[in-house]
């Protein structure tokens, strides 16, 4: 497959810029501990690391969704276009045009599947048929979601929840999206399609991507710019390409030795685990 | 290879032993929708059984009908050589059937290791008047089960949280968490749906060898849901293949992967 | 026995009409359930409160004058004006919107997420504390509410069925204005939340408020807005109620009329809420008119709530509610 | 000082009532010691303590409050008044329930430390009848008279008395719940205006009263012949109804207005002096007046108690005794300011209750006033005597106390 | 620094689950024990007890129970007031049917009874759910009430409809009626919320307590996983119902001494404890304690401070007493939405890292 970072220039202008953020859940639970990061103006930078790395906290703390949770910033700074964004409200970063797409689908249950959709167009002025036009778009996507328009999103299944939380998010037209794990519990069929339409929104309608993802594999072949999170520190980052390339990475995270892929049979013994920390 | 009564031997080498469970043209509506059409297929004793579908085929809804949660219309399921009659989920659960959620379904408010020890309620005997004085049986029951769910904990490497509240967890340890709830049942027959999604690679091959393992030491078997071809061909002994409710494929790996109906609707392009 | 039936049937009427009472409380309940999740326990205190505003507003009443007398010394209690009705309930409805944004400001902004029985709790305080407030504010002796709405038997109904059964049946005439406007205040709601953005946005906060603000929605606003129209609808029937019975404390109780036409109707419905109340309306007058006598009567208290229950049993989510997702 | 703890409701669902009732009390006392100086030179206290009308609060009051000396209480609430009469008992303090409470404790042989003169709800029962006898020419046979009641202990105090007088005079009694709060009776006024009775007779309290009286005018029930205890016959029953409820009835055991010279001096000395307690808006009113009456008849059995012991600064214990020696004489009502303002009556150890003397008042809304109608006058002694040996006969059994005067 | 739990290390598993874990709070635990049973019947006088002392030892039985139900099982009841009438009538028909019987049989009996009508109006929990279900056992609080109103059996056909604890005794000690000192009905209350919480923290830290903590998380999943809902909920409110019937029952004979069933269990009832419950922490026994106390003792200091320190009219105070409360239960959700239990566990966890700040 192409290179997506050798087609667009990463060093344009910078989006989102997120300085030395330290994170406290609960007033005692630290989980970022000092984490920067800067999005390109129509790069798609991908944030990659393990469980319990502070993928999900970072995206959240972006999108100030974290006060939700009893979290807050308590260091650093979150910039999007030079204005200082952590201490606004969330509904006015939607309005600015960085929209989330939240872990663990989070739909409107009682919602029908199209209901669901139209709330994404909520801060949008542009009329309704534009809207129309773009519910077609979503539909094109994910003809699955056509069929099932009319059920109360709550009934649908894991996977079809997760295509609406990405049309929903697509459907406000965005500059820039936050994505939490989109893959997850979707076929593999659709995950590739799920990025194709990231690469193709990102080159043919200049939108941002900052993306947590588990799937590495696919992460790193859309992305153009990555970072490795552990335990709340960046602990590694560069161009996707470079990453790839990257022994380390490709031992953890991609599965793949200097032998090739491995099966998972083959690793009932226990492994060394290498940690930069 | 496939001995209709007796079982079979793996590449290998492990043994294979009779059908555990059949379901047998199993149909299951929901209103309009028909989530499983006219399915059959069986699972045998020690195998680990996959079932891989795309999104909405039904597959959830078919471990649902297994563990009792959704009654189909028709069909009938079969467990262990007779036919079961319709009963309510904790029943089944008695009946050695434990299980995994595709969402996540811990129980947010408690520890984790409450939450693994609710695993062992069909091992509890002591009555409530007993466990209100908290003396002789009641205690000793207790310890004595906190010792199998400890073991288990060990088992799956989560000690290191152990009383912490589940809703403070990732994702991911969430999903360990569960798995150790389901096996701290000792359960003859685990369903686990999707329990790698969301992990990186690591994390699956973690969770790939606990489930080698179990099935190994304890020779539980085993059905799972899982969309990462990879660990689907590598693990399962044989794999079913859903689309639209329908049952479109099943066999070995291999099999599954060479059928042209399969590759269309849902592996896309022929997977390594 | 027609003479019987006759009285039956006049027990039925004005059983509707009372349900219809009863879901003017019951709407406000379900407005804000609807687009929080949240159960309000302060709407029959935020009834009570718009009720006395209002008389406050028409008789010039200054407020804390209790207060302010007892801390300062001196005597005023009034401005000394009156104020028409429709210009007070215009004032008062103010007072409602300024209520609203107090709420969103210093209680639920700072909740977002909460489960939905600490969100309740939260809403007990905010009864206690509103309560508190409009003692303070206006003093908690009864005050008479007059509005200009009719009161008393309809004779034209009186006559009217007198000539055709014998014996002329009693409606009153407040009860047939309360329907006209709870048809009009429910046929705008149904069209406001299941046809409009706002609408749709409202219900989306309801389901998770976390997915909303991540789509944009500004549960700020949301929640202004709804508290607003639930003020609004707590000022109708507070009007009502308070034209019947006097402003006094007493009217923040008539909640506990509306909770089994809530949960017969659905928490989520707003037809439900009329379709519950006239259910019940009708249900208690005939129970206590059939069986209460055998009894010893005063059944409509538990009778509603029974009622109620028994159609639970059947349909866990009330009549008309959103069905309960069960799912794993 | 001389302690005379009010316990109080300014708040919750009866605060209306509650209001007039305390600034009334408190006044008197503060013209007391503004005026004379207090009691036999002893000065007056009255330690507000807000219940709420309930129970709990109550209790707190009670128990914070007898520490300072309490003198005597007035509990205002029936359910307040039940916990309070062993305590009170026990601790040697006496009580005033006056025109509420236990009505058995009008005798005194049991119930030695409560007191309630000088009308009880039996009384009150027996006056409407009463009331009605004389308006009928003294019969009352193949009348229809219904009884709509708050749906509590409280409400259902008159049904017995009542019940007895029916079979006694031939009435036919129709007994009709409210349940609490009693914001919705169209049932009850329903079953009225289908009934037709001659008279409705109501036991009602807080908001029932207003809607009552409010449904009676929508089903043009003539307000005649509708009579409410004493609990439902003050301005802010029939205000809301506005004019509608003109006509409306009241029994009652103390007078109406502000005619007597004892309002005068009230003017002077607290009203005018800035010192009327709450927003001293309530003067006059019919529940002012009987919080004004109960800390009158205290004061007076203060006096009496001060007489007996020869000491200015009595105890509770005295006090009690000043109490069971209380009369109330026309002279002695003219004396303080206060002619015809209350029934003549005397208090023995036998009789707690005194004369039972009840009169009526009536409602005229032209003018926002009520007026007394009818004299005080005599109850059936004899129906009301029996039923108070019999309850106050189960209570000494229950609770062994061997009836006696001590 | 002051508070640790390092070196406190747990040889076995029965170690690890007992009540208090940490040694610290083990002994702090053993003092305010000593000091309740021992040391306070000897400064107790009447105003503490009964204004004070006594309504929060009951409430906080009525709280654990209700605690049980809502807290730890998840079922939202509103019924506690109707329950608590159970228990306050069924004591009284006991005392008067019974009169040689120890009140300690008594009182344990109305809980019994209590448990047996909490099971029954209990059964509708297994279809109904949530808010639904709290309005609906409002049925219960509305019917007991008429119930108990309208037969004259219940109160023994006394004339006024009211019930009167007559004098009754315990080893010969009398604790009931105006002669009960005040240290004995103390230590009568005393020792039944001692076992209370006792029982109650026994049953929520083993088997029962979890079947019902994940029937109150997840009821679906829980019954998937092989909890019996009915088994579950039915137990929760038979236990929760025999702690509200005890407290219902001490409630009457002891606190009050005379009832009116509308009046003292009324739906009001319900509320407060509710209140109690939800500021004090929901699954939480120690906030039983604190939800109780908060609700009993904080009107009483803001009466003092306003009406006696102060020397406020009554009213004023009254309804700012009234706003105050509504303040604090919502500055103190915002603050933490989980109850003063958790404020307080906070508050350890951030001691234990002292002085850093985590
Ligand atoms: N609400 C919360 N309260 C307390 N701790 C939390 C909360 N949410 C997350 N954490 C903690 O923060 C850390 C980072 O969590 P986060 O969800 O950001 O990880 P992640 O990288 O997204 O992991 P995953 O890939 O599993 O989603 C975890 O250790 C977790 O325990
Ligand atoms: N309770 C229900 N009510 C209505 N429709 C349902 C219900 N449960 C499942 N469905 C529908 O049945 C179909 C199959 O759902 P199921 O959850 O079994 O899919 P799945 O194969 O697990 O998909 P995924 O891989 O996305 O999880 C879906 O279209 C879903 O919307
Ligand atoms: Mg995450
Ligand atoms: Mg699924």
């Amino acid at each position: 497959m192409l290179d997506a970072a050798t087609t667009t220039d990463v060093q344009a202008e910078t989006l989102l810029e997120v300085n030395n953020i330290e994170v406290i859940y609960n007033h005692v639970i630290l989980v970022l501990k000092g984490v920067s990061l800067t999005v390109p103006k129509g790069g798609i930078t991908a944030l990659l690391g393990g469980n319990g790395a502070g993928k999900t906290t970072t995206l959240k703390a972006v999108s100030n969704l974290l006060h939700s949770e009893r979290g807050e910033v308590t260091k650093g700074s979150i910039k999007y276009r030079g204005e200082v964004i952590h201490e606004s409200d969330p509904a006015d970063l939607v309005e600015k045009g960085v929209i989330q797409v939240m872990e663990g689908r989070h739909c409107f249950e009682h919602l029908t599947v199209e209901e669901n959709l139209l709330t994404g167009a909520y801060t949008r002025k542009d009329g309704s048929a534009k809207i129309q036009q773009d519910l077609d778009l979503v539909y094109s996507y994910f003809p699955r979601l056509k069929e099932r328009r009319r059920s109360q999103a709550g009934y649908t299944s894991g996977g079809e929840q997760q295509m609406v939380a990405m049309g929903r998010a697509l459907m406000s037209r965005p500059e820039t999206i936050l994505l939490d794990e989109p893959s997850m519990g979707l076929a593999p069929q659709l995950v590739e399609e799920i990025f194709t339409i990231v690469k193709d929104l990102n080159e043919k309608e200049g939108v941002s991507f900052l993306l947590a993802e588990q799937n590495t594999n696919v992460a790193l072949r859309f992305a153009h710019y990555g970072y490795i999170l552990e335990s709340g520190r960046v602990v590694m980052d560069g161009p996707a390409a470079e990453l790839r390339e990257n022994p380390d990475v490709k031992e953890f995270y991609l599965g793949v030795s200097d032998e090739g892929r491995k099966s998972f049979r083959d690793v009932r013994s226990y492994r060394r685990r290498k940690r930069w920390l | 290879m496939l001995d209709a009564s007796e079982g079979y031997v793996t590449e290998d080498g492990r043994k294979i032993g009779g059908v555990v469970m059949e379901m047998k043209n199993i149909t299951l509506r929901f209103g309009g929708v028909v989530a499983i059409k006219d399915i059959s297929f069986d699972i045998r004793e020690g195998e680990i059984r996959a079932i891989i579908g795309p999104n909405g085929a039904g597959k959830s809804s078919m471990l649902n009908v297994i563990s009792g949660f959704y009654v189909p219309q028709e069909g009938e399921v079969w467990f262990r050589g007779a036919k079961r009659p319709q009963m309510r989920p904790y029943e089944v659960a008695r009946q050695g059937i434990a299980r995994t959620f595709q969402n996540i379904a811990l129980f947010e408010g408690m520890s984790v290791l409450d939450n693994v020890m609710t695993g062992r309620l069909n091992y509890m005997k002591t009555n409530l008047l007993q466990q209100a004085m908290w003396m002789g049986k009641a205690e000793a029951e207790e310890t004595a089960n906190r010792e199998v769910v400890e073991k288990v904990i060990d088992f799956l490497e989560i000690q290191h949280i152990r009383k912490t509240p589940v809703a403070r967890l990732p994702y991911g340890l969430k999903k360990r968490v569960e798995l150790a709830r389901a096996l701290a049942a000792e359960p003859k027959l685990l369903l686990l749906d999707e329990p790698m999604a969301g992990m990186n690679v690591e994390e699956k091959e973690d969770m790939s060898r606990f489930i080698l393992d179990v099935n190994d030491e304890f020779g539980t078997t085993i059905a799972l849901i899982e969309h990462d071809m990879g660990v689907v061909m590598d693990l399962s002994d044989r794999v079913v293949v859903m689309d639209y409710g329908k049952k479109i494929g099943d066999g070995t790996p291999d099999e599954v992967r060479n059928n042209q109906e399969v590759i269309d609707a849902y592996l896309g392009v022929a997977h390594d | 026995m027609p003479d019987q039936l006759i009285f039956a049937t006049e027990v039925i009427l004005n059983g509707l009409m009372a349900g219809v009472l009863y879901a003017l409380v019951a709407l406000g309940f379900v407005l804000i359930y609807k687009a929080s999740g949240i159960f309000n326990y302060a709407q029959g205190v935020m009834a009570l409160f718009a009720a006395m505003t209002l008389v406050g507003i028409m008789n010039g009443q200054v407020p804390f004058a209790h207060l302010i007398n007892a801390v300062f010394g001196g005597h005023i209690t009034h401005f000394g004006w009156h104020i028409p009705a429709l210009l007070a309930i215009l004032l008062t409805m103010g007072v409602m919107v300024l209520l609203a944004w107090c709420v969103q400001r210093f209680v639920m902004r700072h909740l977002v997420g909460q489960e939905p029985i600490i969100l309740f709790m939260a809403t007990i305080g905010l009864a206690y504390f509103l309560e508190g407030v409009a003692d303070l504010m206006w003093g908690s002796e009864i005050k008479t509410l007059d509005v200009g709405l009719p009161q008393g038997i309809n004779l034209w109904i009186d006559e009217a069925t007198f000539n055709i059964f014998g014996y002329g049946f009693f409606i009153d005439n407040l009860d047939i204005v309360a329907t006209v406007i709870a048809a009009l205040l429910v046929a705008a709601l149904v069209a406001f939340s299941q046809y409009t953005k706002q609408g749709r946005a409202m219900r989306a906060v309801a389901d998770d408020h976390q997915a909303a603000l991540s789509v944009g929605i500004s549960l700020n606003f949301i929640w202004i807005m709804v508290w607003s129209v639930a003020g609004f609808v707590a000022l109708v029937a507070g009007i009502m109620w308070g034209t019947k019975s006097g402003v006094q404390f007493s009217l923040s109780l008539i909640a506990l009329k509306a909770l089994p036409v809530l949960m017969l109707g659905g928490f989520t419905s707003i037809p439900g809420a009329i379709v519950g109340g006239l259910i019940i309306g009708v249900g208690e007058k005939l129970f206590e008119f059939a069986i209460g006598p055998l009894v010893g009567g005063a059944t409509e208290n538990w009778f509603a709530y029974v009622l109620a229950l028994i159609f639970l049993v059947f349909r866990p989510q009330g009549l008309f509610g959103e069905k309960i997702i069960e799912r794993v | 000082d001389l302690v005379f703890p009010s316990l109080s409701y300014r708040t919750g669902p009866y605060a209306a009532g509650g209001i007039p009732f305390a600034d009334g009390y408190a006044d008197y006392f503060t013209l007391l010691n503004e005026r004379d100086g207090g009691i036999g030179g002893v000065m007056a206290k009255v330690i507000e303590c807000e219940t709420g009308y309930n129970t709990e609060k109550g209790v707190e009051c009670y128990e914070s409050t007898k520490g300072e000396g309490a003198l005597i209480y007035q509990p205002l609430s029936t359910g307040i008044t039940y916990q309070l009469i062993p305590k009170t008992t026990a601790d040697d303090i006496p009580m005033h329930t006056m025109g509420y409470g236990r009505t058995s404790a009008k005798n005194g042989k049991v119930f030695s430390h409560t007191f309630n003169y000088p009308a009880n709800y039996w009384d009150g029962a027996s006056g409407a009848i009463n009331y009605l006898l004389d308006e009928n020419g003294g019969d009352l046979s193949g009348k229809k008279i219904a009884l709509v009641y708050h749906n509590s202990a409280y409400g259902k105090e008159p049904i017995r008395t009542l019940e007895e007088l029916s079979k006694k005079h031939g009435f036919e009694l129709a007994a009709l719940p409210v349940d609490h709060p009693g914001q919705e009776q169209k049932s009850q006024w329903l079953q009225i205006r289908r009934d037709k009775p001659d008279y409705v007779l109501m036991w009602g309290w807080g908001v029932m009263n207003q809607v009552a009286i409010q449904e009676a005018a929508n089903i043009r029930f003539p307000m005649e012949n509708f009579i409410g205890i004493w609990w439902s016959g003050a301005e802010h029953d029939v205000m809301p109804a506005g004019d509608a409820a003109n006509g409306y009835k009241a029994l009652t055991f103390h007078n109406v207005g502000t005619d007597y010279p004892l309002y005068d001096d009230l003017k002077t000395h607290v009203i005018d002096a800035g010192k009327a307690a709450g927003a001293g808006d309530q003067v006059g009113t019919v529940l002012y007046n009987r919080g004004l009456y109960a800390a009158m008849l205290a004061a007076e059995a203060a006096k009496k108690a001060q007489e007996i012991h020869g000491t200015a600064d009595i105890n509770a214990s005295q006090m009690r005794d000043g109490m069971e020696a209380l009369e109330m004489t026309e002279e002695k009502m003219t004396e303080l300011g206060l002619p015809n303002f209350g029934p003549t009556f005397s208090v023995t150890c036998e009789n707690h209750g005194g004369d039972a003397l009840v009169g009526v008042t009536q409602w005229d809304a032209a003018n926002k006033a009520w007026t007394l109608i009818s004299e005080f006058k005599p109850t059936d002694g004899e129906v009301i005597g029996a039923l108070i040996e019999e309850d106050s006969a189960a209570y000494a059994a229950e609770n062994n106390i061997e009836p006696a005067c001590n | 620094m002051f508070y640790r739990e390092a070196g406190d290390f747990k040889v076995s598993y029965r170690d690890d689950s007992q009540t208090f874990p940490i040694k610290f709070d083990r002994y702090r635990y053993y003092v305010v024990l000593a000091v309740a049973f021992g040391v306070i019947p000897f400064l107790i006088n009447d105003y503490w007890a009964n204004a004070l002392l006594l309504p929060f030892l009951i409430y906080a039985i009525a709280a654990i129970g209700l605690n049980i139900l809502v807290g730890y099982c998840g079922q939202v009841s509103l019924g506690t007031g109707g329950f608590m009438a159970v228990g306050a009538y069924s004591c009284y028909k006991l005392m008067t049917a019974f009169p040689e019987v120890s009140m300690f049989i008594h009182v344990i009996l109305a809980g019994g009874i209590t448990a047996l009508v909490g099971v029954l109006f209990g059964l509708p929990s297994l279809r109904i759910k949530g808010f639904y279900l709290a309005v609906a056992t409002l049925a219960a609080q509305f019917f007991l009430v008429w119930l108990f109103n309208r037969v004259p059996w219940f109160y023994n056909y006394s004339a006024s409809g009211q019930i009167n604890a007559p004098e009754r005794d315990v080893f010969g000690i009398i604790i009931t009626g105006p002669n009960a000192p005040a240290w004995a009905t103390y230590l009568f209350c005393l020792v039944f919320l001692a076992l209370s919480a006792l029982i109650a923290r026994n049953l929520t830290r083993g088997t029962t307590g979890r079947t019902w903590m994940a029937i109150r998380d997840m009821d679906i999943a829980a019954e998937i996983i092989g909890v019996n809902p009915l088994k579950a909920k039915m137990s929760a409110f038979a236990v929760s119902s025999f702690f509200i019937g005890i407290s219902g029952a001490l409630f009457f004979a002891l606190y009050l001494g005379a009832v009116e069933v509308g009046e003292a269990f009324g739906i009001q009832k319900s509320f407060l404890v509710l209140f109690m419950v939800i500021i004090g922490g929901l699954g939480s026994i120690f906030g039983s304690f604190a939800g109780a106390a908060f609700l009993v003792l904080l009107p009483v200091v803001l009466k003092v401070v306003g009406a006696d320190w102060l020397g406020w009219p009554t009213d004023i105070v009254a309804h700012l007493q009234l706003v105050i409360v509504g303040a604090l239960i919502i500055l103190f959700l915002i603050l933490e939405p989980h109850g003063l239990a958790q404020l307080w566990r906070v508050a350890k966890e951030k001691l234990r890292l002292w002085p850093f700040p985590y």
